[in-house]
């Protein structure tokens, strides 16, 4: 919005007014643009989670590079996570565009500070599970993330929209997985219904509390940077994976799904919500272990990156020094 | 094609195929463990190409040796005797200066081997390796950046980038070795002649060890033995991980 | 015995096998790859004693379930699903201390386990257990000694010891879980009531950590789920490697 | 010999004579028996080699435990691997009575100052290479050191009584590993014959040059250290197995092996020694991999081997005060 909607000279009230009526304009807000402290806070944090969990979902993945059952399904793996690491990229820049440090966000998410989606707290024992988290993890995803597409804060939405492009290839390929599951032999289809009893609640999970549980939701809403409330998405997911489900010939694992006529909606069973709790303090099934790898991992790579500081360290005062004697 | 011909065709494709199969799995195994999210990236996308290479390798061993095996029947059931990799690829990834030293001197002799296999009689190879040569300049680009970084970075990275390079370097030498297959598939205009890449290869490594100040280590030991079946005792384990589920159930459609 | 009581005794079978048989897998893995020559020879000797409960247990649930399948079958022919062993188990070695806290934590409550297990109806069961639990009181006592050697040692060893310690607490809970069938067979005399051996196991366990002057972890995360199956991601690993010869050569004799 | 042979104020000439005399008259050396350095620097080299080559011998077999195709198979190797760990430690108790230290042997293990046997320098891809091993390698080495319980020297003769009657349990155990495979599927007799094909000729290495090219063997023979020479002990292990291989069904990778009805011997083809030089030189298959697991093994259990000096340490000033206080 450049110089049109603020002015810092104008007083807090009056900025704060036209930020909010440039945002009900469906206009964009652009990086050097004045923007309330809450706002550019909110966004850090919502985008740094993102990132961050594009980061350590790379792991119930990455887990299964080395013993993809084909080559042709070893390659796509291997090309996702490639992608996840690339949307923790650019996430990371959206955020600093909004003057955070991708070495403080990742900093953060090392100490536990910050936090990334309860979701890539589950393991990935089977196959099976490389395929269910495509189709539903990644399906629930594309739901959360394609209203953000037309989020408020521009560098945000143009990351979504390409996010959101890879991410529906994503969850193709993991229904594509679940599909020859599903039409193989008795120990794949038991092997994808096994995986799919795993992941099912795991996914509902993912859209957060329910809206009367949900505290800053209005708030973002105002804002424009969440569209939907998380009941809404939730209910969104149930209708659309309910016939792909069938159509795999797989049962979701909820005796009190059905068809409710009169709201045009499925209903579902009650959401364990003890569980979403305990996963998100760090009792999850693999919290710890996601965690220790990826500080592990950061600690061997140390001496890399010093390297690699020195090493352009010298490169630019070797380029002063032959500066100097031309 | 005489069946002889056939038959070191077979054999041709399949010692290519197996190259780029382990250092791909090798790569592989680096996902989300690198020092940086970049490289990560970077590794990933070597792997990706050497996986995409390996598949059309071994597709092509399949259909020249006409016996219904498929890429993955080639990659997934046969025991460690039955793999021609050069022993130089199944070595474990050990740091990232090891696996910078192992990658170098691949691509360093990969790059030179592809150009030269572009000028394959065989429509098939020079395809591959017009696509491949593309890649592996890419992949020499990234591994010599890095030696000569850690090589130059600092006292800790210089040392750990020497040791990779020592662990790595006997394995060198076989890239440049041909049996008598590879030299009949050179008469005929099909293989490349390895060995006449040697000078270019070395002339390349030298150059980038000088800029990274490392020590070219002294030759020594040259052991060879992966393109007839005898490896070490590393492969067995990454078969067994990577062939795992085509072995616990076979037949299956994935 | 009824059909119900015969499948609640072959898994009680299975799961005891189970953990005797990871446990020993990891433990094989340390093989001249331990501190010192003595530790190899004790560590080894450990991982004995829990294959040989192994075949036991394992042979002892194939007959009971009656389908044919021998110690062989049930140890390299299931997949990750089918294993019921307790998570300790399956838990990677990590440093010395890592694997000492987690043999400690398994020895602790093993030894309460198979003293009482010797009073079992089942006159199999009894009778590994009169035979485990003298050697379960030697694993105990090598345990016992490392735990207090390390935690009293250096500022190294200690930080070690009580970091593995961390590492492996919260896979203890688990040890002392019991589903339905184990409660059936606890009422017809021949399971064990995990649950009342905990004030005694946690006793032992207190008892040598002061004398460690190690800290006892802060219980918080209790994992469950090894029982039925829902395993982390380290088994799959481990039964790649542990199975991989008898899927690649189904149906041969060794 | 206790006082009977030598008292340290004769003259060395007298000693050496009476010395001789007794190893000729078939009686043993005790560790405090008087004896030329020579005859005491010989015995601590043979012995801590050999101790060395039980310790470096558990890497190719130990290679096999995690992966052992039945359970039997797994406890047999995991207790023929433990026999190697106590054989290498009587070893190096025979030698420390000759005044060795054993921290001082590991150092020159370690540093490639001693030597071990180069068998364990080739690898064991396959899981009947445990079978040729147990077979070649444990039958050739029982042929070396079988007339070693005869052997001058007192703890040595001993130790290697116990060794021996081990090694011929795991001998018999290989050939039942090949027996096996022999017997089995076409996979499995080929995995058998390859591994022969490996582990032939390096076996008949193991029992070294031949006498023309082994000039120390004329002193230690004198000393009753070695009782027959390279090529005799090569000639039996070469007549004791041949039968062997044809039992199983298997071919000895040499086409000039054949019954020599003259000699009452297999004759066999000349054998590689510029291998042998090369594999002693450090240019074996798996020197470099053998050595850098070892020390890497060495360096990793440092803080554990300080630990249990600092606690023992502990335990003796704790027990001094105690007693002290009372």
């Amino acid at each position: 919005m450049s110089q049109t909607v603020a002015d810092t000279a104008e007083t807090p009230v009056s900025l704060d007014r036209r930020f909010q009526d440039w945002i009900d304009a469906e206009r964009k807000i652009e990086p050097r643009d004045w923007m309330p402290e809450a706002y550019r806070r909110t966004l850090i944090r919502q985008i740094s989670q993102h990132a961050h969990s594009e980061i350590i979902g790379m792991q119930p993945e990455g887990n299964w590079i080395t013993r993809a059952p084909s080559l042709r399904r070893k390659v796509a793996l291997i090309a996702k996570v490639q992608d996840e690491a690339g949307h923790g990229l650019y996430l990371y820049s959206a955020a600093e565009t909004l003057g955070a440090s991708r070495d403080d966000m990742v900093a953060d998410l090392l100490s536990g500070k910050a936090k990334y989606s309860s979701i890539f707290n589950y393991p990935t024992p089977s196959w099976a599970d490389i395929g269910a988290i495509g189709w539903l993890v990644d399906g629930a995803a594309i739901c959360n993330q394609v209203p953000l597409c037309r989020t408020s804060y521009g560098p945000y939405a143009r990351a979504m929209v390409r996010v959101c492009k890879e991410e529906s290839f994503h969850q193709r390929q993991g229904y594509e997985i679940m599909m020859a599951l599903a039409q193989g032999t008795p120990e794949q289809k038991q092997m994808a219904q096994e995986a799919l009893n795993r992941w099912w609640i795991p996914s509902l999970l993912m859209f957060g509390p329910p809206d009367d549980q949900s505290p800053n939701s209005a708030q973002s809403m105002k804002w424009k940077i969440k569209r939907h409330s998380n009941d809404d998405l939730r209910q969104r997911f149930v209708d659309m994976t309910v016939p792909q489900a069938e159509f795999l010939g797989l049962t979701l694992p909820d005796p009190d799904l059905k068809w409710n006529e009169e709201r045009g909606h499925y209903d579902f069973g009650a959401l364990p919500w003890d569980e979403f709790q305990a996963v998100l303090k760090g009792h999850g099934p693999c919290n710890r272990q996601r965690m220790a790898f990826r500080n592990k991992t950061f600690a061997d790579g140390a001496w890399v990156r010093e390297a690699a500081s020195a090493y352009a360290e010298k490169q630019k005062a070797r380029q002063a020094a032959a500066v100097k004697a031309a | 094609m005489t069946a002889a011909h056939t038959e070191d065709l077979f054999r041709y494709a399949l010692r290519l195929g197996d190259d780029s199969l382990i250092l791909g799995q090798r790569l592989g195994e680096w996902c989300a463990r690198s020092p940086e999210m970049e490289l990560d990236i970077a590794l990933m996308n070597t792997s990706l190409d050497l996986f995409g290479r390996a598949r059309t390798f071994l597709t092509y061993a399949g259909e020249v040796e006409g016996k219904g095996r498929d890429e993955d029947a080639l990659a997934f059931l046969r025991d460690v005797g039955g793999f021609s990799n050069a022993l130089l690829v199944e070595q474990p990834n050990g740091d990232y200066a090891c696996t910078i030293a192992r990658q170098f001197l691949f691509d360093a002799f990969d790059v030179a081997f592809m150009a030269a296999l572009t000028r394959s009689s065989d429509a098939t190879l020079a395809a591959v390796a017009a696509k491949a040569v593309k890649e592996s300049t890419y992949h020499l680009r990234f591994s010599r950046d890095w030696l000569v970084r850690l090589g130059d970075g600092t006292a800790e990275s210089h040392d750990r980038m020497q040791a990779g390079l020592e662990e790595m370097w006997p394995f060198l030498h076989e890239l440049f070795e041909m049996d008598a297959a590879e030299q009949r598939l050179v008469a005929a205009g099909v293989a490349v002649d390895r060995e006449a890449l040697r000078a270019g290869v070395e002339a390349r490594i030298d150059e980038a060890l000088t800029e990274a100040t490392l020590t070219r280590p002294v030759d020594g030991w040259q052991p060879v033995g992966g393109r007839r079946g005898d490896h070490s005792e590393h492969l067995g384990f990454l078969l067994a991980e990577m062939q795992w589920m085509q072995r616990a159930y076979p037949g299956s459609q994935w």
